[in-house]
């Protein structure tokens, strides 16, 4: 029996009616073969729009549907489950992109109606090919995996370890806190930030449902929504944790002193320790670089000393399996490498430190004690702050780092109360977007603070004036006077942005995500689905999906954990069922088919002498379906006849 | 194209008048290290100087045509002075990203009997030498050392800016690796991408001299005995108008200016005469008795 | 050759990169010539090159096949699947005495709706001096 | 009743099916008391004025070989359509153009060339072409018009089953003809006297783990006789060719070629070994893909041997 195909040219307003001539387009697809009928409308998605597909469902008898609106990324969910409502199954529907692919991106009136008329054709000749599908459903394991135990990934863990869900919370470091640890004061409100940050680390190291991965990282995730395994790698601390009572006279002890990266390498650490006194877990680390016995085979002083023979210089880096339902990505960011801006001379002229240098700098507990030093050890008397270095550049990074007008300003703040030196900042834009911020930036340019409206072009240290001499000179055009300024200073901070983590391509990769152009992690949609990815189940928040300062992250952390347990308490999830399967009475068992599954989801089974694909397993990617010389394999809701049948008509149309 | 040591040779204008001694040195120290430099046959202007500013399109056109000519004979384009490979290297990319400019300049080389499918790569023979000779390659042919001899390597404005994506845009440092393999020490010199008023001299004479004196005071002052330029104007710049600076600022510089191909040649022990190093204005004589013997 | 041939192509987009950064060109309201008909499927790997013959030889003038750049694919390693075909497809196609410009392989990611623009706008252009493909007329003797 | 009436054709093709037919032997014989064969010019003697006195529909089957590449084999195949009342497509050639589809690759200008003027063989000093009409002094001469492209018989005239082979396997005929015999004909379109399923799956060498790194030709190797060939490098058609002839060219160490067409459901033959093959190529770079794949010298012939006629593409562009 022929099929009734309905067919619905959405106008979008006039997002698509003005550019494509919907009346001619319905025209069009009244006069294909098997169309019952075609009908334009104002806005398809809106209810009464729905309505009229589910009328004619009932009335007409449609067996098949066809909107031609948006992008089905954008709307496919709305009308299947409407064509759903009135009976039909869902997979009965197929959605033409006429806007984002056609009327969005043409000035041209006649191609682009071609164009609509040639999508909407291929839709109405593939529908009648697609077949009902049911969707499958499986339960949803409750625990989630969160990468990345910075301010974001330390919300979300206690959010969810709170509603009474098993938390496993992967870091890379010795210690959880991220660099929020590493800051001295926060904006606006000039709280500590260890203050703040502190006693949620306690949290999270005390919490029954929190299972604290430190030291460790994710090297494999596999499987689907609800069900993922997740292969963390553990390194080996050389410090058996559980014996470890944290009382550090093993650090006391050690002969070998170090640069400390957690002080950005301007203070020392031994080669067994802590990042910092308050770090959880509180059990130090042997690093192995630089450990006498590891490099020399003599030593051993750490164990000698300890009282509870924690010291294991035997153990190995191992690996555990975890069968988690979702996945929250916290992983964060990497600060600009300053050096990279030559003209700027990090590395090169002292006295150029980096915003976060002068975070250690001004931190009581930092290498300094919270003294603002030279390099010669006297307190600088004027300060020059750079914004934007690599960001809003289109030499390094084009976007904006959002945090950077803010802090700068708090490090302005901190430079003035602390040494009362005369302080500039050279910006761009000031952005002081959030809650008390612009307030806040009021109250720095009350205390005296010099802004100068122009990007740096250069920090030298060849005079051209006397009092230039022995200084380091800040050359800027100051856009708002019309002239190149020469500010001699003591000090220079550059504000560096923020970068994705170096391992975000490899993170990526783990997770089967998407990274945005910038290089940070792929949202599903900027704004209603900030936290969700394009893979179901798992989230990303904070830093890792774009620049954020700590409310953002907190946000966003709060967030995803919400997202994990929305789909937790769902109990189950469905499956899109676009799976791959095999037709035994075509399948010769050539085994071409075998290797190309990148999830081993296809199996030979030796007594059929046929190949096999477990559906539970199967992504949907189609890579064995165009491989398989027999035809023996097929894609439901993409099976050869569908794809031809869209290429046939899109070829006519072309004539 | 062809094999990379191989390539048509864009001396460009200024090599065949003021600059003669950069072209003869280029030629020399290039042949010893095996690049092949054939000169692009029937070349043009390269669309340079004020021209890209005012007729752009034209400019692309003088461009193309070089292009299309080296094309033609199946080489990537060697050039010496920093204003041709950046306009060059502009047309080149320009016409690689508008189909639309793609299109126009095809139609005007069709005029011509010419095409230009787009395969040429612009390079300057500084880069050449240290990322495809390399190091291993120049020392073996170092017999006469610069020992010690302190120089300014000095890049000017457009060797990197905007394109050059082989170095540091701000602060380059290429030219002083290769005076290092020369044996020679290069100073200090944070000013060695600034301007040097070579654009200038004719419409704000002051300024330009300002500048040359800047470079000149800071050459100086971090020891400096000369410096080597890798661009023909910065070199007239810097040389021919120290007397004018020394006048202006009554400062008594006398620091002579030397090609980089020069001090290679030098090195490798070429005599003066095969470098055009005794057409210089400022004599470079004393320098060289103290540092390369019996030259 | 028509001087105002517009030349129809059949593009095979991957959901996860290609269709959705065509659809960010779209939301970018970047303007390119309207001459491709996408066809999304879930990866690149599934383009069959019978899906590409059968285009060439059903009147289309070209065919682009686009999708997540290498390293990046959504099933990880689809659209290496995808290079090799292509290779060996390109080989034949040659041999049939279709130019290589007429069946092109492009990695588009998500977030390059300006790259994708530019596919499109190039490939047209290209097709446009390439002439009609006319595969149907140009069979019989 | 009275036996049913056969006949047996052959156009552009070399007669190779022909004599698969007369090689049935015994089984020849037996078939025969069984049918009353009205034309077979390998064996017997028939003008083409008789077939055309024949009533329409008065030949019950005839039996098609050869692809259609002269106004000789098209008029032929007209007449047989019109004259019988099951015409089957016999052999590689009538099915998918066979060898002489191959003629695809280029044009007949470029044959003509080749044949009368360029082969060392040819002694043309004038350089004389064959002309479809020439005067003579007795009158005008005529020879059957030479086509640029050649055609499979279903591409000339309606075709009720196809029995596919370079030439058929003789068990596989014998079959055909005792089912045709017995009046066991099964729905118009059928692929008679084959397998459903593609080589492999009577192939008894084994499957190895289908990492291609280097294609090789035959004569570069001496192919392990247990192992499956492409697992050797070798291109081998099986995967993508329908079975039915019993691997006769894997027991000879021979690789797949093809012949006997498409497994059923597949458009292209051609494009999908193709895929089949590359999708297995043991390299993710580009330039190590590009490298393997050069190791494919002639993608057509090698894809397409039998087939090329019946391909989406059907011919190279003129």
């Amino acid at each position: 029996m022929a099929e009734k195909i309905g067919v619905y040219v959405c106008h979008c307003g006039t997002n698509i009616a003005q550019t494509v001539d919907c009346k001619r387009v319905v025209d069009y697809a009244s006069a294909l073969p098997n169309v019952t009928v075609a009908r334009e409308y104002q806005y398809m998605c809106s209810d009464p729009g729905q309505e009229l597909i589910k009328k004619d469902i009932k009335e007409l008898g449609l067996t098949r549907v066809v909107v031609a609106s948006c992008s089905p990324l954008m709307h496919e969910p709305t009308f299947r489950r409407a064509v759903e409502e009135a009976g039909l199954n869902q997979f009965l529907f197929e959605m033409a992109n006429i806007r984002e692919q056609c009327s969005w991106i043409s000035e041209n009136k006649e191609m682009a109606t071609e164009r609509a008329k040639s999508i909407v054709g291929a839709a109405v000749k593939r529908v009648e090919f697609q077949e009902p599908l049911d969707v499958k459903k499986v339960p949803v394991n409750p625990n989630v995996l969160i990468v990345g135990g910075g301010i974001t990934g330390i919300e979300a863990a206690l959010q969810i370890a709170d509603s009474g869900k098993k938390v496993y919370l992967v870091e890379k470091e010795p210690t959880i806190g991220g660099y929020m640890a590493r800051f001295d004061k926060t904006f606006p409100t000039l709280d500590c930030a260890a203050c703040i940050l502190t006693p949620k680390m306690v949290s999270v190291g005390q919490h029954p449902n929190i299972e604290l991965l430190s030291y460790s990282d994710v090297t494999g995730f596999s499987g689907y929504v609800g069900n993922f395994t997740a292969r963390i790698r553990r390194r080996a601390k050389y410090v058996e944790e559980e014996e470890c009572s944290g009382c550090g006279l093993c650090t006391e002890k050690c002969p070998v002193s170090v640069p400390s990266e957690f002080d950005c390498g301007l203070g020392k650490r031994k080669a067994i320790y802590r990042p910092f006194p308050q770090a959880v877990p509180n059990v130090p680390v042997i690093d192995k670089d630089h450990c006498l016995y590891f490099t020399k085979g003599v030593c051993k002083v750490c164990q000698k000393f300890c009282p509870r023979g924690a010291i294991n210089f035997e153990q190995k880096e191992t690996y555990i399996d975890l069968q988690v339902g979702t996945a929250i990505l916290a992983t964060g960011f990497d600060l600009f490498d300053a050096s990279k801006v030559k003209q700027y001379g990090y590395g090169r002229l002292p006295n150029v430190i980096t915003s976060l240098e002068f975070e250690r700098f001004s931190h009581a507990s930092g290498p300094t004690g919270g003294k603002i030093l030279l390099k010669n050890g006297q307190m600088p008397t004027s300060i020059a702050i750079l914004h934007c270095i690599g960001s809003r550049d289109t030499n390094f990074n084009e976007y904006c780092s959002r945090v950077c007008c803010m802090y700068s300003m708090k490090i302005a703040h901190l430079a003035h109360e602390k040494t009362g030196a005369r302080v500039y900042e050279f910006y761009i834009d000031i952005r002081a977007f959030g809650k008390g911020y612009e307030e806040f930036y009021k109250r720095i340019l009350e205390e005296e603070t010099t802004f100068i409206r122009g990007k740096a072009a250069e920090v030298t240290d060849v005079p051209q004036t006397p009092a230039e001499k022995g200084k380091l000179v800040v050359v800027a055009e100051d856009t708002l006077l019309g002239i190149v300024r020469r500010v001699p200073v003591d000090m220079v901070v550059l504000s560096v942005g923020f970068e994705p983590r170096k391992d975000t391509i490899e993170t990526a990769r783990i997770f089967s995500i998407s990274r945005s152009q910038d290089g940070f992690f792929l949202e599903r949609h900027p704004k209603l689905a900030p936290v969700s990815t394009a893979s179901d189940g798992i989230f990303i928040a904070g830093a890792c999906q774009g620049p954020k300062d700590i409310p953002d992250s907190v946000a966003q952390g709060a967030a995803a954990a919400a997202n994990a347990l929305s789909l937790i308490d769902r109990k189950e999830v469905t499956l899109e069922p676009t799976v791959a399967f095999i037709d035994e009475k075509s399948c010769s068992g050539c085994k071409i088919c075998l290797g190309l599954c990148a999830y081993n989801a296809i199996t030979f089974d030796e007594t059929k002498k046929v190949s096999k694909v477990n559906d539970a397993l199967c992504k949907g990617c189609g890579v064995c379906v165009a491989a398989c010389p027999s035809g023996a394999i097929e894609q439901r809701n993409f099976t050869d006849n569908q794809l031809l049948a869209e290429v046939e008509s899109i070829c006519a149309a072309g004539k | 194209m062809g094999s990379r040591l191989e390539f048509s040779y864009y001396p460009g204008c200024s090599l065949e008048g003021m600059n003669k001694a950069y072209d003869k040195s280029a030629r020399v120290v290039s042949k010893e290290l095996g690049i092949d430099l054939t000169e692009l046959n029937d070349w043009n202007c390269c669309g340079a100087s004020a021209y890209m500013s005012i007729q752009e399109l034209r400019a692309h056109l003088l461009s193309a045509r070089n292009l299309a000519l080296a094309e033609k004979e199946k080489k990537d384009l060697a050039v010496v002075c920093p204003a041709c490979l950046t306009t060059l290297t502009k047309s080149n990319r320009y016409m690689g990203e508008d189909p639309k400019l793609r299109r126009t300049i095809a139609s005007a080389l069709k005029a011509a009997n010419l095409q230009y499918l787009g395969t040429v790569k612009v390079r300057h023979l500084l880069e050449v030498i240290v990322r495809d000779i390399g190091e291993q390659e120049v020392k073996a042919r170092v017999s006469r050392p610069l020992s010690d001899l302190k120089v300014a390597p000095y890049y000017g404005c457009q060797f990197t800016r905007p394109f050059g994506d082989f170095d540091d845009k701000e602060f380059p440092v290429m030219l002083d690796t290769l005076l290092k393999w020369l044996g020679a020490e290069p100073v200090n010199f944070p000013l060695k991408a600034k301007c040097c008023g070579g654009m200038l001299m004719t419409t704000n004479e002051p300024v330009g001299l300002g500048l040359v004196r800047s470079l000149l005071d800071c050459a100086a002052q971090n020891g400096a005995e000369c410096v080597a330029t890798i661009c023909p104007l910065c070199h007239i710049t810097l040389e021919a108008y120290q007397g004018n600076v020394n006048k202006r600022f009554a400062t008594s510089y006398k620091l002579p200016t030397l090609y980089f191909t020069q001090l290679m040649g030098l090195a490798f022990g070429f005599n003066r005469k095969e470098l055009g190093i005794n057409e210089e204005l400022i004599s470079s004589k004393h320098i060289l008795a103290k540092h390369v013997e019996a030259v | 050759m028509e001087s105002n041939f517009e030349p129809n192509i059949v593009g095979f987009l991957c959901k996860w990169c290609a269709y959705t950064g065509a659809d960010l060109a779209g939301t970018s309201r970047i303007k390119y010539p309207p001459n491709v008909t996408p066809i999304r499927v879930m990866c690149s790997g599934r383009v069959d090159p019978v899906l590409v013959m059968k285009a060439l030889s059903s009147g289309a003038d070209g065919v682009l096949i686009a999708g997540c750049h290498p390293g990046d694919c959504h099933y990880t390693s689809g659209n290496v699947k995808t290079i090799r075909r292509f290779k060996l497809l390109q080989r034949m196609l040659t041999q049939f005495g279709i130019e290589r410009d007429r069946v092109r392989l492009e990695w588009v990611s998500a977030s390059e709706g300006e790259r994708y623009a530019q596919v499109v706008e190039n490939m047209t252009e290209t097709l446009r001096t390439l002439g009609p493909l006319n595969w149907n007329g140009s069979k019989e003797a | 009743m009275a036996n049913p009436k056969a006949a047996f054709y052959w156009a552009a093709s070399c007669g190779g099916c022909e004599i698969a037919v007369l090689e049935l032997g015994k089984a020849l014989v037996d078939v025969s008391k069984k049918v009353d064969i009205v034309f077979w010019p390998v064996a017997l003697d028939f003008k083409y004025s008789d077939v055309e006195s024949m009533p329409d529909k008065s030949i019950d089957v005839c039996f098609f070989n050869g692809a259609i590449q002269t106004s000789e084999n098209e008029h032929m195949a007209k007449l047989f359509r019109e004259k019988s009342k099951i015409l089957i497509a016999f052999g590689a050639c009538a099915n998918g153009g066979g060898i002489p589809a191959l003629a695809n690759t280029t044009t007949k200008e470029q044959i003509f060339t080749r044949v009368y003027k360029e082969t060392p063989t040819t002694d043309n000093p004038k350089g004389v072409i064959p002309q479809t009409k020439v005067q003579v002094k007795e009158g005008e001469l005529a020879i059957p018009e030479f086509y640029n492209t050649v055609r499979t018989l279903d591409q000339t005239v309606d075709v009720d089953y196809s029995v596919p082979g370079c030439p058929p396997v003789g068990e596989q005929v014998t079959a055909v003809m005792n089912d045709i015999v017995a009046g066991k004909l099964p729905p118009k379109g059928s692929v008679m006297g084959a397998s459903d399923k593609s080589l492999c799956d009577e192939c008894k060498r084994v499957k190895g783990d289908r990492k291609i790194k280097k294609i090789v030709r035959t004569y570069e190797i001496v192919p392990d006789t247990e192992k499956c060939l492409l697992d050797q490098g070798i291109i081998c058609m099986g995967p993508a060719t329908r079975g039915g002839c019993g691997a006769q060219c894997i027991d000879a160490n021979m690789p797949c070629r093809g012949c006997y067409g498409a497994v059923p459901g597949v458009l292209d033959q051609g494009a999908k070994m193709l895929s089949a093959l590359s999708s297995n190529f043991d390299a993710e770079s580009e330039e190590e893909i590009e490298q393997i794949a050069s190791g494919v010298t002639d993608p057509i012939g090698t894809f397409y041997r039998y087939t090329l006629a019946r391909s989406l593409l059907r011919r190279t562009k003129a």
